[in-house]
């Protein structure tokens, strides 16, 4: 409990980092990094990473993986705006449609990887690429049409808030409310713990692992919305965009852990809005877009190394008899309280 | 509870069960009446666990009928188990090291709230886990603690909290003492014994015939699969269940030292040694010696071997090894010196479990002195035939062999390298008494040809049998040493520092 | 507050979206457009215009202090390629000739990396900023970019758009070499007339579902429909030069390969070797102006045609900019000049660029810009 | 256990295992897709058989063979290596800038590309083994900087030239045989790298690598230095990444989008042959199986006139078909649950 309060809280305190530094470099060429045009770009890049990225803590979390949310976007967007077809009449249809063809690819997805014995990667690499055979086959380009009332989901903000960013994170909260107070949610940092123990506990680990497998699908389906709201049609060249590592990225930067078990969605939260923060710091300083992809992968792997040493440090056990020591080379984790009571019995 | 004095609670009837076409468990009749203890023994490989585990619905059998309360059942998933009364206890841990205890004991029923706290009711399942460990006099441990940040004892104990929470009809324990020892015994005998008066059904493997005999009503002796006698324990000697299991006497229990062992130098030293958890370490061990290093849980030895063996080192005092003064700074340094470390838990610290007999065996060969590793390497045949190993082929993956045979190919793995200085951290946790001997034998063959020897284990007859002397260690620090053959309770005096050694003395048989 | 842009997707532009990427009238347009003379400055086609017809943009004019040093603002899809890469070093030489003489002030740029939804946040940022005197936008896909550059008309500022266009005429000059469909016509005309018919022809493409890359392929494949020339094939290769000699070798294998049409020059050398490592002649080929393909032809001597999606026209946004500020009349929509190179000017042309690397392109037009030649050349 | 990393007891027990494996999944099931496919092709275009369009074949699949027996290293060492195709992709631009069509240069780049590879991989092991940082993340960060870098260097897009000397390795013969034809150098070289990675797996070198993907603790306390094992693995795999630039470089040229998407076909080829994601399982001899399969699958969708695109989903359903089965097989072969006498399936990488 108190580690991953501990990490989260370490990747806010982070987030607030680079906010600061990116703020000050920002002041030093004269410009101003909290303008309500940089807030708003800041926090409508975060929202669609944000969807895919919630999505994709949960299977993390169940130490799985989705590579094919890319594909459900654009997939989504396309099956949105088609079955929208430019009437506000229809939005809902476009929607619903959107959720059922998501969720079907979840739930495909999850089938394969617990029935089938698939390893994850592989399934959703597989899967992507079936969508990707599918959608370059039928559609040649956009297609389909998004009303324009539809597109106030795009567009529309309260304030400085994009309302897709505050659709974000209500469906964070839920992701969050989820992971704690259903069982399968609870049950999801089981089976991503470990499988067998929650097997042998009485989990019926397939479920878990199925409903995040869904879920994901379906949040990157809501993104998939998005895009077609923000483009006014359906996107099949989406899944070029990377979506899937990025999302992995920001979950792990947020804390989470990659092998499953460890870790939430508020953290994830964090480490969207880190990358977007990024984004659009580079932007303000109008950095090279080749240095921007240098900077992005050396500070991700910095970041990370950061929270994985302090992990090391946490585990470290007060020791019996302080000295000035290093570290020793090779422990594993030992608990914290072992110390007080040692020598005791239970 | 029903059940009643009638009939059995449980009856399994022709059970039988093959792994890959190669049978198990064949023909096996069970009856557990309510308010009995009922013990399960037999060698290693014999097939208890595939036995409790067709009972808990992780394995399914092949072939037999288990009736509950008369009524037939067929689990297919260890939750039909649960929802059936029966809870059970697995040799290997089984919880969640980044939960909670609550969470854990509450894993796969979690209880639900109402209204506004609907769902998951995180505070409910809190204080019911807070209720339960107070009712078993077990304020130590918090429900909120991560289970990680437990010792391995109590992390045992939560496991059978877990089983008993679930007002189970038949508790099914498989070695649940194995991690523990003296005095989180006696807590295991208060917990069983509270189990018997409610009118369960507790069936209970162990190893230690010490604890069969003292709390088993009735006893299944298991060989090679098949079923050798059920007995009334009051009717039973120990030496009656070994002859059982083995199929033959045992000879002696401690083999003798072999015929011309003697002391020679001085091979392994450490001298003031410490680090964060030890401290003031003086340990001289000499060729052809055995030192036993006993204490209670957590009293340090572990942590001396690692130390001993570079994985952690001593960042204080001195260690010389035949000598020549020696700064073991990694696993490595310490193979090279000549040190081999048979660790404490041999499917995370010492198998590559997917990896074949053969591939175990030539390991550390392998990753240390890879130029000569192919030559020396060829005799790792007649060291596995020397231990007995029972294994299909040396091409057969570790994961298959049973815990004693696993334990065999680490041994093997060791003796490959011809160490000077062996340290054996319990190596016969949780194996068969055949296999026991085997270890038993192979130690005093490592000292009859000059090893220097430490041996560390929970049970205190096997240091005191086997050990010339007996090192006492309490809170990282060394509390007196004894020579080989003196009484458990003198050790235990000075393991709990002073206080007059109390029942948690008398361990194992 | 509601950034939505007020009217709805226009109805007009070069795709309905979701339709078929044949055009008809496009097409005709299009192909009748080769034939016409542009207005405009003989030697500086990048300022020529084809059947132009004018807009006032006076009031856009920037008078007195507001005329100096105005910032102009560049959402560029991305640089992920040769020809935009040429292409954004010709524009920022020219910037830096409009920055000298002060038609210009701050130039700033945003590159998307060719994701969409980067780009619509990039526009919608300059429109938030307000600093924008004029916004220059290169759509990195037509239908789904429409939704903001509608918002970069509506803050006022003049919107130019260029390369791609989008579904909407609310931008007042949309600057764009004659198009796709005439370069897939010029490729496949040529092959038609320079092959016997019944001749095997491959077509290798880069990716489906770009608009640009569509038109070619639908030009293309028009012009072969009514001609004798059997098409084996189109392959998709990403532009990827392994791919594209793998897909060749393996057509090769199963036989003859008489001309080759390609989308874009992108690997066409890789292809032509596939030939040479078979053992098997040279095809008839229609690459771009590239100039490792058109050295190879050259080299090589082979029958072959560099159709060319002017390169020149990354210079005349950045002009436009700086004549819609003055106040200056601008087509409204800028078609320039398209022209192939063919075998007669492939010397000349060969010899204006001997330094230039190997994926430059050569009507890139930037001879005359102060930077030539080091600013293509080291890059 | 695998049959190709113990040395055979006897020639009839390895026939026998031989003969099991090619019917129980794991690495089997690859060869037996690879002789379905080839099978299917010859059907259609009899004309294939012959030695040359073999060849052809085997030339086109040098480099991903190549890759593979690189991502095998790291995979077996539980990790994963996805910046092998952005550095592909460095390494031949690198190349054609610093070449520049002088043949005097080939030989110093050559081994300054080498250089750069090894200390690449270095980056990547290092950040992995002692910063802890999953590899997954690490070598995805690589893969951006790599991306980013070489093209911030160039300006974007690549310039320069290869010599023609640089060529010959990917594009050239190794020698004319009667009629078979001209062996280019791609098969020699990767059937070279094929050889030593198999040598290399049955040095103990290899089987402490394998060891380690097994379970890392038990190999450290066996005095393996887990750290360096890796790293060497992550040096292996670049440096092969490297010798598979060189290839494509050779075979094709540069083009700006070399080597893209080569890192998921890499990883693809690998886990095709049975090679289990987290370490300590399946041999190199099938994971080249793998690479020769996606490849045979291309070609067999060019061979059908498939259309193009069409073909990502059709290898998609392939992939997760093959490995569907190969998972049963295995499963068959070892009881689901795992947990008993035989040892819980804890260790700490299982499956990404
Ligand atoms: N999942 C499995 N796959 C294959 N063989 C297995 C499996 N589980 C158990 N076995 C084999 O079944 C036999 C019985 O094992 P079991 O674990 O029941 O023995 P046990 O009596 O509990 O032994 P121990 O005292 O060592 O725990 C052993 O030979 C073991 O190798
Ligand atoms: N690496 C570790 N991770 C988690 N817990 C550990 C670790 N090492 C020791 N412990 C636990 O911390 C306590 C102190 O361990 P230590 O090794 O000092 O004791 P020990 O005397 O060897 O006890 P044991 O009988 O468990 O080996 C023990 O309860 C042990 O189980
Ligand atoms: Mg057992
Ligand atoms: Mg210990």
């Amino acid at each position: 409990m108190s580690l991953r309060l501990g990490t989260t809280g370490l990747v806010y305190v982070a987030l607030a980092a680079i906010l600061a530094a990116g703020a000050a470099l920002a002041a030093a060429r004269g410009q101003d990094l909290f303008t309500t045009a940089n807030t708003v770009d800041l926090l409508t890049r975060s929202s669609l990473l944000g969807f895919v990225a919630i999505g994709q803590t949960l299977v993390i979390l169940c130490r799985s993986l989705d590579l094919s949310v890319g594909y459900v976007m654009a997939l989504s967007s396309v099956v949105a705006a088609t079955a929208m077809a430019g009437q506000t009449s229809r939005i809902w249809l476009g929607v619903a449609a959107v959720v059922v063809v998501a969720g079907l690819i979840g739930l495909a997805n999850g089938l394969i990887v617990t029935r089938l014995g698939v390893n994850a990667f592989i399934t959703t690499l597989g899967m992507g690429l079936i969508i990707k055979g599918y959608l370059d086959t039928r559609y040649k380009g956009p297609a389909g049409e998004v009303p324009a009332e539809f597109q106030l989901f795009g567009y529309t903000r309260i304030g400085v808030v994009p309302l897709s960013f505050a659709v974000m994170a209500a469906v964070a909260v839920l992701a969050v409310v989820f992971l704690r107070r259903t069982r399968t949610g609870v049950h999801m940092y089981a089976v991503g713990g470990d499988a067998e123990v929650a097997r042998m506990s009485g989990v019926r680990a397939d479920r878990p692992l199925l409903a995040a497998h869904v879920l994901c699908s379906v949040t990157a389906g809501l993104a998939g919305l998005l895009i077609a709201s923000r483009f006014g049609t359906g996107s099949t060249l989406v899944y070029s965009s990377g979506y899937e590592l990025e999302s992995i990225a920001a979950v792990v930067l947020g804390g989470t852990y990659l092998l499953g078990g460890r870790g939430g969605v508020g953290g994830t939260v964090a480490g969207v809005l880190i990358l977007a923060t990024l984004d659009t710091v580079f932007n303000v300083l109008g950095v090279d877009p080749f240095f921007k992809d240098v900077l992005r992968g050396a500070i991700v792997i910095a970041a990370v190394a950061l929270y994985a040493r302090r992990q090391v440090d946490r585990a470290a056990t007060p020791p019996r008899f302080p000295a000035p020591s290093r570290v020793p080379l090779l422990r594993p984790p030992r608990p914290p309280e072992a110390a007080a009571r040692r020598g005791g019995r239970p | 509870m029903n059940g009643g004095p009638q009939g059995p609670l449980l009856r399994m009837s022709g059970v039988g069960k093959s792994f890959l076409g190669v049978p198990v468990l064949r023909d096996i009749d069970l009856q557990v009446r309510a308010g009995e203890v009922h013990a399960l023994v037999g060698e290693n490989g014999a097939g208890k666990s595939t036995l409790m585990k067709i009972l808990a619905g992780v394995h399914r059998a092949d072939a037999g009928t288990v009736e509950l309360d008369g009524g037939r059942v067929d689990f297919t998933h260890p939750v039909g188990a649960r929802e059936a009364g029966v809870a059970t206890v697995f040799q290997e841990f089984n919880l969640l090291p980044e939960r909670t205890v609550a969470e854990n004991v509450f894993l796969g029923r979690e209880p639900r709230g109402r209204g506004l706290r609907a769902g998951v009711d995180a505070r409910a399942m809190a204080a019911e886990t807070e209720h339960l460990l107070e009712d078993l006099g077990l304020t130590a441990i918090s429900p909120h603690a991560p289970v990680r940040s437990l010792s391995v004892a109590e992390q045992q104990i939560v496991e059978v909290v877990k089983a008993m929470s679930q007002n189970a009809r038949i508790v099914s324990m498989d070695e649940p003492t194995a991690a523990l020892a003296g005095a989180e015994v006696e807590l295991l005998y208060g917990l069983v014994r509270r189990l018997k008066e409610r009118g369960v059904a507790v069936l209970y493997v162990s190893h230690r015939l010490k604890e069969i005999f003292d709390l088993s009503d009735r006893i299944t002796v298991l060989k090679d699969g098949a079923e050798v006698a059920t007995v009334d324990t009051a009717d039973t000697t120990g030496a009656d269940l070994i002859r059982m299991m083995v199929g033959r006497p045992v000879s002696a229990v401690f083999p003798e030292k072999v015929a011309g062992t003697e002391a020679g130098g001085v091979r392994l030293e450490v001298s003031g040694g410490g680090n964060e958890r030890l401290d003031g370490i003086d340990l001289r061990v000499r060729s052809g010696e055995i030192v036993g290093l006993a204490g209670l849980q957590g009293s340090g030895r572990t942590e001396l071997a690692h130390a001993l063996f570079g994985i952690d080192r001593f960042t204080r005092g001195e260690l010389r090894i035949d000598g020549e003064r020696a700064v073991l700074r990694s696993p490595r340094r310490a193979v090279r010196s000549g040190v081999a470390l048979v660790s404490e838990d041999r499917k995370t610290q010492g198998l590559a479990l997917h990896r074949s007999v053969l591939d175990n065996g030539r390991l550390v060969l392998d990753a240390v002195t890879p130029r000569g590793s192919r030559a020396r390497s060829g005799r790792l045949p007649g060291i596995f035939s020397s231990l007995e190993l029972a294994a299909r082929s040396p091409s057969q993956e570790v994961r298959f062999l049973s815990g004693g045979n696993q334990q065999k190919v680490v041994l093997a793995k060791w003796l490959a390298t011809d160490p000077s200085v062996v340290v054996l951290d319990e190596p016969t946790r949780g194996i068969d008494v055949g296999a026991k001997h085997a270890v038993y034998t192979l130690v005093r063959r490592l000292a009859a040809e000059g090893a220097a020897i430490v041996l560390i284990s929970s049970e205190l007859p096997e240091v005191l049998g086997l050990a010339d002397r007996v090192l006492v260690l309490r809170d990282g620090r060394i509390a007196g040493e004894l020579p080989g053959g003196a009484s458990e309770e003198a050790v235990m005096e000075l393991a709990v520092g002073g206080a007059p050694a109390a029942s948690g003395g008398e361990v194992a048989p | 507050t509601t950034d939505t842009p007020t009217d709805g997707p226009g109805e007009e532009g070069q795709t309905s979206p979701s339709g078929d990427w044949f055009d008809a009238e496009e097409y005709e347009t299009q192909l009748a457009q080769r034939d016409m003379e542009p207005e405009g400055p003989a030697d500086e086609p990048w300022l020529q215009a084809i059947d132009p017809s004018y807009v006032d943009t006076s009031q856009y004019a920037l008078e007195g202090e507001d005329r100096e040093d105005p910032t102009v603002c560049f959402s560029n899809a991305s640089v992920s390629n040769p020809w935009r890469v040429t292409g954004w070093i010709t524009m920022q030489q020219q910037v830096e000739v409009l920055q000298e003489s002060g038609d210009i002030g701050e130039f700033r740029v945003s590159d998307a990396a060719d994701d969409d939804n980067q780009q619509i946040s990039d526009i919608q940022t300059f429109v938030d900023s307000g600093d924008c005197d004029a916004i220059i936008i290169s759509p990195s896909t037509t239908a789904t970019l429409t939704p903001a550059v509608e918002a970069a008309c509506e803050s006022g500022a003049p919107v130019i758009v260029f390369d791609r266009g989008v579904n909407t005429d609310c931008h007042v000059t949309f600057i764009h070499p004659i198009g796709g469909y005439a370069y897939g016509a010029d490729a496949a005309e040529f092959l038609v007339e320079e092959l016997e018919p019944g001749s095997r022809v491959l077509a290798l493409r880069i990716l489906p579902g770009v608009d640009v890359l569509e038109h070619r392929w639908a030009a293309a494949q028009q012009v072969f429909g009514e001609s004798d020339l059997e098409v084996i094939g189109h392959e998709f290769t990403e532009g990827d030069g392994a791919t594209i000699k793998d897909l060749v070798t393996q057509h090769l294998q199963r036989g003859d390969v008489d001309g080759i049409w390609m989308d874009a020059g992108d690997g066409a050398v890789a292809g032509l070797e596939a030939f040479e490592d078979a053992g098997q002649p040279y095809p008839v080929i229609s690459g771009e102006d590239e100039l490792s393909f058109m050295r190879k032809w050259q080299e090589e001597d082979l029958t072959a045609l560099a159709p060319v999606y002017s390169n020149f026209q990354w210079r005349t946004p950045v002009l436009a900019a700086s004549m819609i500020l003055d106040g200056e009349e601008v087509p409204e929509e800028w078609v320039l000049p398209q022209e192939p190179i063919t075998e007669d000017e492939l010397d000349d042309y060969l010899e204006r660029n001997a330094d230039m690397p190997s994926l430059h392109y050569a009507k890139f037009g930037g001879e005359d810009l102060p930077g030539f030649p080091e600013a293509w050349q080291d890059r | 256990m695998t049959a190709t990393d113990t040395p055979a007891a006897g020639a009839s027990g390895a026939l026998r295992r031989a003969g099991a494996a090619l019917a129980g999944g794991g690495g089997g099931t690859v060869f037996a897709l690879l002789v379905l496919v080839f099978a299917v092709i010859f059907a259609i275009n009899p004309g294939f058989a012959r030695p040359p369009s073999l060849l052809a074949f085997a030339q086109q699949a040098a480099p991903l063979v190549v890759l593979a027996v690189g991502q095998y290293l790291v995979i077996v060492s539980g990790e994963l290596d996805l910046s092998v195709g952005s550095l592909v992709g460095a390494q031949v631009v690198v190349a054609a800038r610093l070449i520049d069509g002088q043949e005097p240069m080939t030989l110093p780049v050559l081994l300054l590309m080498l250089a750069f590879g090894a200390a690449v991989g270095l980056v990547n092991g290092l950040v992995t083994t002692v910063l802890k940082v999953p590899s997954i993340i690490a070598t995805l960060g690589m893969m951006l900087v790599l991306y980013g870098a070489v093209r911030l260097w160039t300006g974007g897009a690549p310039t320069g030239a290869l010599s023609e000397a640089f060529r010959v390795a990917g594009r050239g013969d190794a020698v004319v045989l009667p009629f078979i034809g001209g062996v280019p150098w791609a098969v020699v070289i990767a059937a070279a790298a094929g050889a030593a990675a198999v040598a290399l797996m049955r040095s103990p070198y290899g089987r402490t690598l394998t060891a380690v993907g097994d379970n890392a603790t038990a190999a450290s306390f066996s005095g393996a230095r887990v750290w360096r094992v890796r790293t060497l693995a992550f040096v292996g795999s670049s440096v092969l990444a490297t010798l598979a630039a060189v290839l494509i470089g050779g075979f094709a040229g540069v083009t700006a989008q070399v080597g893209e998407g080569l890192e998921f076909s890499a990883i693809t080829a690998v886990v095709l042959g049975g090679v289990v994601l987290g370490g300590g399982r399946g041999t190199v001899l099938a994971a080249i199986g793998g690479a020769l399969a996606v490849e045979a699958l291309f070609t067999l969708f060019n061979q059908l006139y498939l259309p193009s695109t069409i073909q990502p989903a059709v290898q998609g359903l392939i992939i997760i078909a093959a490995v569907a089965y190969a998972a049963r097989e295995r499963s068959r072969r070892s009881p689901r649950a795992p947990a008993a006498a035989g040892g819980p399936e804890k260790s700490p990488r299982e499956e990404v």
